[in-house]
């Protein structure tokens, strides 16, 4: 006799009946909760929506959750699920499926490794599903514009994110600066909003007549040269005016990492351009040197004090609250309202950067909108949430965002 | 799986402690005549229970995960039948490729760089799949790459006289520069299989038809074969079987050959299961598979201990205890750091366990 | 071991070798190695950090104890020193006495662990890996530790001075501890007479935890020399996504072990070390993409490693093929690689 | 010799679990005498000594050392207050060096504020080495770079140093060549004008020689002890197995026999410094003793005979095949028995039925398609266990608790059971008591019997004698002479040409 294979056998028959016989017991309970869910109705119910996130270091992100779980899940009968840190499409699946088992009755998704396959999954288990600080694809979009729990996209679109990066290259172009360096981060990791916003940096650079890279002027062919080459190349960069003094990218921090990272500095340009992340990365190396830092990142109290110092002369970020309209549609979807276009699509949204040049202004958008005072604060979320609002004054809402339209 | 029986565990005890000259001569066994104590009987049958113990102890930290699996999630209204579910699916790609593993641990070889060739061999199914649309060429393109990568580190290690640990930390390195050729080569940040494709093949019954079919040819060759008794002897005392006649290349090669075909296996399962790969996709796989063999009884220097089912029982058990803590702690601020801290020591713990009965006066290495 | 010349030589052989090759190619390329003001400083940094996760990751493999942990402890202790200095004040005399101290002292308790649960080292030790990630995670909620607003917590990081003081004082602590004392005479006699040296009554367990605590506290070191120079911790790295360091401290390890034969092995640590920052500095000049870049790592160590493997063919057929009759420098078995084999085949 | 009682032991008894190891043994020493203790392996000898040198305690009866009390807890205690011990193994901890292995554990004489002063350390190693006789080592050398012969005299130097009263020799010469042994004898016999040395060897011959008085030891208990005038050969072994040895020891015959078939013909084998241009024929039915002194080159002979030696010329050859590997070695039924047998010839945390299956695989598979059950594998090993009377509860025992000459059995039983025609044994008989040597000696007959090729590797001449057909001695990696089996052949005469 072997004990040990007649042991794993019988653990595994008993371990194997006792999750079958919980599994059929419990199915039956879910049905139900799960219709409920379904039919929603019923305000009073706290609703569980489960938050899909990739990154849950930055200060940003965790701005993000806090307006989430402690402002909004105070004012409005919800609770919030944080997913870990989802490196991959793999990570974000299992993700999903442990949301599902614990019957979230709603996704938001801040992680974009495999939307489609999240889609999916939601739509089978018949749970809604938004896309907070992000977009689809215009092909992904025809494809799940119809799925009837998939609730809509705001954030910015690539064309968004290509702005940003145009209006920092012309900020510091507007402040007279010639010379540059390039911080293209994740750029060989094809992340597409780096490459938008270092194409819009390049397309900025090139509208002087002189400029060009690789031959290219325009942001389509700057884009696709980005692609092809999966990194920058300054040598590729032609022009009388400006000068491309150096190109750094990823966040590897080993000794050739380094050593790039230094000879950017050394080549001592205006300012150093940052796809994102450009302070907390390049912040003290820059640190006693007249280089500017123009970066895409978020309000955080280590942004303003390198902008009070100089370190940091531009800014264009996310707010705080800036995922309270998304919020408000998902839970109007979860209690029977979905907006939906005229076609009956789900909606796709834009919102963009608010933007900081100084400290003062810096300030300001602090000041204006926090975990504990959202600009999007529950009065101004409230008439969206199941109150027969129509699409088109939700859409209305959500494209007024900028500094000017919400703090006035 | 070399086990004992009960009588032979009984006799065993007897005999360690036949061995008077023998038993002092080195300071290893010095430790049993110290330790054993006037009340022989009592300590004998002590070691004895100790063994079984230790033999069990995966097998009672798999079922007291999934006590508490069914108790937690019953009791805070988790759905059961999906949680099940997902408990295959989450596991079952880690099982194959470490049943496949544990052939190269057996003969007491470490690789670390699974992971990253079931990324590889995942990219280049994905790539093949998009070429010709083929189910089966995919299934043939992830085998083929991964024993390919797999046989690559064998031969290295086997004609240059490597460590194999350290060959395969360079193939770590140089597989996920491969990958990111691959990426480069669509233009993109991912490669990505088409949806409808992978939904219609991404279902239980296939990912547990592979799952069988590979597990039981795994263990047919482990536990009733040439092949399985060489890999422990080669763990065992590597000299002792170069000087017994076995080619420790064929022997090596044999093994990466399978767990090449494991990791093959896993990769098509996970292109199916995440259809979009990019060059951070599988890269916690390589790790996990370490932590499922152990967890599940291996012993990680490999030998006459080696057992193929480790991989399996290890592998439930972490997902398992994974989806209990996630139930646990979902919504909580530093919830995964916690997890992560009640998962190491379980872990430390069902080790403890399986190693309690074969204890020796030096630190074992 | 032969003459001074000889030993000379096999000590330097490698780093000159190595500086030559790459600033021949950096040349031919049109760069310069050190392009820039800052780049002895990378080069002195890279050195003490790749040096001191060598000598981490050697002291305990070579007692055949594979250690995945280290990365952890660097970022563990680091975060605890940031964040009692950050908290607490004392600016960064507290952040680096903190995280050393932490640093030997989650080293002490991993070692506590492996001597109190007798199970294998590298068993143990990714355990300990997923304990002290955890851990790290749990101090910050997963947050990055940003040094931002104190700038003179991370200004060691910057100081050329500052780096080569710790190169000079890690190594001869080092080789004080390992080679010169009492302790260090009974873990090198653990190393490969355990049996021996126990029966001897060398007290083992205090010795693998002492050597732990050193290990710990070389990692310490590391966390707080990558804090000041990222500028941040990131302390939200779980699920083994620390390991990382370790695999940049084989080669060094390797080619210190084969400097030791010639001199000392904690100068060939730092000669490795060297060596490796050296190749790093020209990848730079030569701008290669960081997938090129491990590729040629990764072939490096693979191309040194066959050689350390087959020293003797290769000397039995340059013998050969000088048809002289020079003694064979008898390899005495490459100890790396032999406790590698010991500690994970 | 005074005959003053240095050390009693009374009533000793040790069991280790259910087996008692010592009963109520009493054991006395006298001062100047060289003491010798004989017994089988389990004879409870090497148990005795450990415990009077401290490196385990007794479970019940009293010691008295120089007429006070005596129960050291520590090999260290011990040696520290006059009772040291050699041990078999080699105690030497080759990556640190020979003055650190002196002192290993006791560095703190050199420390001060933890530093070890080496100097210091080095001239003590010196004089405690040249005290023995090793006059031309240097102190500062590793001792892994030392051969065996010279660790063993620094573990020597080693208890030395202490100048114990009493020193134990356990079984150390077989590790010794003779120049070796000579500067041990001279050490104990220099010790003997200040202590009294015990002494135990399997080696009767030596033993008899060397000793003052003689004690036998069988099953734990004292049978009886000899004076040097009573020292009888066959009274001896009589004590010893408990009956008087039946038939020969060795061979009966004394005449070289052999087929005519060559099934193993080495030719012009050079290897690094170790073998050169030797040439060996063995043919069926005959067995062919190789010996010499320890680094003489006979052990890589034996592994280049097997195919496992990396040889830079020359060829193996066996029936028309060229041996080049040890696996074409065993498809063409060759058999290896390793000098170190923990090492090389087992897997000591497999099973008994692992080792002995692990060479047949190929074979219990046969006919199955290679599919290897539990009950063919099972009937496969217990032959070979019945066979060779291997001493275990069962077969799947654990092979690091059985005894040494279990232990050899099983490696015996591996290669019987897969039916090697071509068996090279290589100091077949090292650390094993006299029955398990006998029992090897007459399986070595029935395998020449059967027309089985052997080659006997080793470092005792009589076992050489009493064996072989042909009789090789090598010398500094050469053959330097052949010898045929004969009544007459001279033992002196051939340890001549050895050194």
């Amino acid at each position: 006799m072997r004990i040990t294979r007649n042991a794993v056998a019988g653990t595994a028959a008993t371990v194997g009946m006792t999750l079958a016989l919980a599994a059929c017991s419990s199915s039956a309970g879910t049905e139900a909760s799960g219709s409920a869910a379904a039919d929603g109705g019923d305000a009073v119910e706290t609703v569980k929506m489960c938050a899909l996130v990739s990154d849950v270091t930055s200060s940003e992100a965790l701005a993000f959750r806090d307006y989430y779980t402690d402002y909004i899940a105070s004012e409005f009968p919800v609770e919030f699920v944080y997913s870990d840190e989802l490196t991959d499409a793999e990570a974000e699946k299992t993700a999903m499926e442990g949301f599902i088992a614990n019957n979230c009755q709603a996704v938001i998704s801040f992680a974009s490794a495999d939307r489609p396959t999240q889609l999916d999954m939601a739509e089978d288990a018949g749970i809604y599903y938004a896309v907070a600080t992000g977009a689809l694809s215009a092909e992904e979009y025809e494809t799940f514009k119809d799925y009837e729990y998939y609730v809509g996209a705001i954030g910015p679109d690539a064309m968004t994110e290509f702005q940003a990066g145009y209006d920092m290259a012309q900020y510091f172009i507007g402040e007279g600066d010639t010379s540059f360096g390039i911080f293209g981060g994740g750029i060989p990791y094809y992340l597409e909003m780096h490459i938008n916003r270092a194409a819009g940096m390049l397309t900025a650079l090139a509208e002087d007549g002189t400029t060009s890279y690789g031959g290219a002027t325009e942001m389509g062919d700057i884009l696709g040269k980005i692609y092809a080459d999966g990194t920058i190349k300054i040598q590729d960069f032609e022009s009388d005016v400006y000068e491309l003094t150096g190109y750094l990218e990823t966040w590897d921090f080993d000794a050739a990492w380094q050593a790039s990272m230094a000879e950017m500095i050394a080549a001592d340009p205006d300012a150093i351009l940052a796809v994102g992340t450009g302070n907390a990365i390049l912040g003290s190396a820059v640190d006693g040197t007249d280089i500017q830092i123009g970066d895409i990142d978020a309000y955080t109290e280590d942004n303003l004090v390198a902008m009070e110092n100089g370190t940091l002369g531009f800014l264009a970020g996310k707010f705080t609250s800036i995922n309270g309209p998304i919020f408000a549609a998902t839970l109007s979807a979860v209690q029977g309202e979905p907006y939906r276009t005229e076609d009956g699509s789900a909606f796709a949204l834009s919102q963009g950067y608010w933007t900081a040049t100084s400290a003062e202004e810096f300030q300001e958008i602090v000041d204006a909108d926090n975990v504990e005072s959202p600009v999007y604060d529950v009065d101004t979320l409230s008439p969206f949430v199941a109150t027969g609002a129509t699409y088109d004054e939700f859409a209305d809402f959500v494209g007024k965002y900028t500094f000017a339209d919400l703090v006035g | 799986m070399h086990d004992l029986n009960p009588t032979d565990v009984n006799k065993e005890t007897d005999v360690t402690v036949d061995t008077r000259d023998d038993a002092k001569t080195t300071a290893t066994s010095t430790t049993k005549a110290e330790t054993t104590t006037k009340a022989d009987a009592k300590a004998a049958s002590k070691a004895r229970r100790g063994k079984l113990f230790a033999d069990l102890a995966p097998l009672i930290g798999l079922a007291v995960l999934a006590i508490a699996f069914v108790l937690v999630g019953t009791s805070s209204g988790t759905n059961m039948g999906y949680a099940v579910e997902t408990l295959i699916n989450q596991s079952v790609i880690i099982i194959i490729i470490a049943t496949g593993a544990i052939f190269i641990f057996a003969m007491g070889s470490f690789d670390i760089s699974l992971g990253a060739s079931t990324l590889v061999a995942a990219m280049v199914a994905g790539l093949v799949h998009n070429a010709t649309g083929s189910l089966w060429l995919m299934l043939g393109a992830a085998i083929l790459t991964a024993v390919a990568t797999s046989l690559i580190s064998a031969t290295l290690a086997a004609v240059f006289n490597l460590p194999v640990f350290v060959t395969t930390v360079a193939m770590l390195s140089v597989l996920g520069a491969v990958a990111a050729a691959l990426v480069q080569t669509t233009g993109g940040a991912q490669i990505r299989i088409d949806r409808a494709f992978s939904r219609e093949y991404d279902t239980l019954a296939v990912k547990l038809i592979v799952a069988a079919v590979f597990l039981a040819l795994c263990v047919f060759l482990f536990n009733y074969t040439r092949l399985g008794r060489v890999e422990k002897l080669v763990g065992g005392n590597p000299m002792t079987a170069k000087l017994t006649g076995v080619s420790m290349k064929l022997t090596a090669i044999a093994a990466f050959g399978i767990a090449g075909l494991g990791v093959g296996l896993g990769a098509f399962l996970t292109v199916l299961r995440t259809p979009t790969l990019t060059v951070t996709s599988a890269s916690d796989i390589g790790m996990n598979i370490l932590v499922a063999m152990v967890f599940g009884g291996m012993v990680i220097s490999g030998g006459p201990r080696s057992r193929i089912y480790a991989a399996i029982i290890g592998g439930i058990s972490m997902a398992l205890l994974n989806q209990t803590m996630s139930i646990m702690l979902q919504g909580m601020a530093g919830g995964a750091g916690i997890a992560q801290m009640v998962r190491a020591v379980l872990f430390l713990a069902v080790v403890w366990l399986a190693a309690s009965g074969f204890r020796t006066k030096v630190l074992p290495r | 071991m032969g003459s001074f010349m000889q030993r000379a030589t096999g000590t330097l052989i490698i780093p000159v070798g190595v500086f030559a090759v790459v600033w021949t190619l950096a040349t031919l390329d049109g760069a310069s190695l050190f392009s820039s003001g800052d780049s002895l400083l990378i080069l002195a940094r890279a050195t003490a950090v790749t040096m001191l996760t060598t000598m981490a990751l050697a002291i305990n493999l070579n007692s055949g104890r594979f250690d995945f942990s280290l990365g952890a402890m660097a970022l563990a202790s680091s975060t605890i020193g940031a964040s009692v200095a950050i908290n607490v004040g004392g600016g960064f005399p507290v952040m680096a006495a903190v995280t050393v101290l932490s640093g030997a002292l989650l080293g002490a308790f991993s070692g506590f662990l492996y001597v109190t649960l007798r199970i294998s080292p590298l068993v143990s030790s990714l355990g300990v890996t997923l304990l002290y990630e955890g851990l790290a995670f749990t101090i910050t909620g997963g947050g990055n530790i940003s040094f931002t607003q104190y700038p003179e917590l991370v200004s060691f990081g910057k100081s050329l001075v500052a780096m080569t003081a710790v190169i000079i004082i890690a190594l001869i602590g080092v080789y004080t501890v390992f080679d010169r004392s009492r302790f260090g005479s009974d873990y090198r006699s653990l190393i490969t007479g355990q049996a021996a040296a126990v029966s001897a009554g060398v007290k083992e367990k205090g010795n693998a935890i002492k050597t732990y605590a050193v290990s710990g506290a070389l990692m310490g070191v590391v966390g707080l020399i990558q804090a000041s120079s990222k500028g941040l911790i990131e302390a939200g790295s779980i699920n083994f996504s620390t390991i990382g360091i370790m695999f940049t401290a084989f080669l060094p390890m390797f080619v210190g072990g084969y400097i030791g034969r010639y001199s000392n092995d904690k100068l060939g640590y730092l000669l490795g070390a060297l060596s490796m920052s050296v190749i790093g500095l020209g990848y730079s000049a030569l701008k290669l993409t960081s997938a090129q870049q491990s590729l040629i790592t990764a072939l490096l160590l693979v191309v040194f490693l066959i050689f350390l493997s087959n020293e003797e063919r290769v000397g039995r057929w340059w013998r050969k093929v000088k048809g002289g009759n020079r003694t064979p420098q008898q390899p005495s078995d490459t100890d790396a690689a032999q406790s590698v084999g010991t500690g994970a085949r | 010799m005074t005959n003053d009682v240095v050390l009693t032991v009374t009533d000793m008894s040790k069991s280790f679990g259910v087996v008692r190891a010592l009963k109520h043994v009493d054991f006395e020493l006298r001062d100047g005498e060289i003491h010798g203790l004989i017994g089988e392996n389990g004879s409870g000898k090497s148990t005795m000594t450990s415990i009077i040198a401290g490196s385990q305690p007794a479970d019940s009866g009293t010691m008295l050392f120089q007429g006070a009390p005596w129960a050291p807890a520590t090999v260290n205690e011990s040696l520290a207050n006059g009772i040291g011990m050699v041990v078999q193994e080699s105690g030497t901890v080759p990556g640190i060096t020979v003055a650190e292995n002196l002192f290993l554990g006791e560095t703190g004489q050199f420390t001060r504020f933890g530093i070890v002063d080496r100097r210091a350390m080095n001239k003590k190693a010196s004089a405690a080495l040249e005290a023995i006789g090793v006059e031309d080592l240097n102190p500062a050398t590793p001792a892994g770079a030392c051969d065996f012969q010279t660790r063993k005299l620094v573990e020597l130097a080693r208890v030395m140093m202490y100048e114990p009263k009493v020193v134990v020799i356990d079984e150390t010469t077989t590790a010794l060549a003779q120049d070796g042994r000579d500067l041990l004898y001279k050490a104990m016999d220099t010790h003997k004008t200040r202590g009294a040395v015990v002494f135990i060897s399997h080696d009767l011959d030596e033993i008899m020689s060397v000793c003052d008085r003689l004690t036998v030891l069988r099953d734990g208990d004292i049978i009886c002890t000899f004076d040097k005038d009573e020292f009888d050969e066959g009274a001896i072994r009589a004590a010893m197995i408990g009956r008087s040895m039946e038939g020969h020891y060795y061979r009966e015959d004394n005449k070289a026999t052999h087929h005519d078939e060559v099934w193993l013909s080495a030719t012009g084998l050079n290897l690094e410094n170790k073998l050169k241009d030797v040439s060996i024929e063995v043919r069926s039915g005959e067995i062919v003793g190789v010996g010499g002194l320890s680094h003489c080159g006979m052990h890589e002979l034996g592994k280049a005979l097997f195919g496992a030696a990396p040889l830079e010329s020359g060829e193996v050859v066996s029936r028309g095949v060229k041996i080049t590997n040890e696996r074409r070695a065993v498809r063409n039924a060759f058999g290896y028995v390793s000098k170190d047998r923990d090492t090389e010839s087992l897997s000591l945390t497999a099973s008994i039925r692992d080792n002995i299956a692990s060479a047949g695989l190929r074979l219990i598979g046969k006919g199955r398609a290679g599919l290897i059950t539990k009950r063919a594998e099972n009937a496969y090993v217990q032959t070979p266990i019945d066979q060779l009377e291997i001493k275990a509860p069962g077969a799947g025992t654990i092979v690091s608790t059985l005894s040494g000459g279990n232990k050899q059995k099983v490696v015996f039983g591996k290669w019987i059971a897969c039916g090697t025609e071509v068996l090279i044994l290589d100091c077949p008989t090292r650390g094993v008591d006299v029955g398990v040597k006998q029992a090897m000696y007459r399986l070595m007959t029935q395998l020449k019997d059967e027309g089985k090729a052997i080659v006997l590797i080793s470092e005792e001449m009589t076992e050489l004698m009493g064996m072989s057909d042909r009789l090789l001695i090598m010398k500094d990696g050469r053959v330097v002479r052949e010898f045929e089996r004969s009544a007459d052949l001279n033992e002196m005469e051939i340890i001549e040409c050895m050194i």
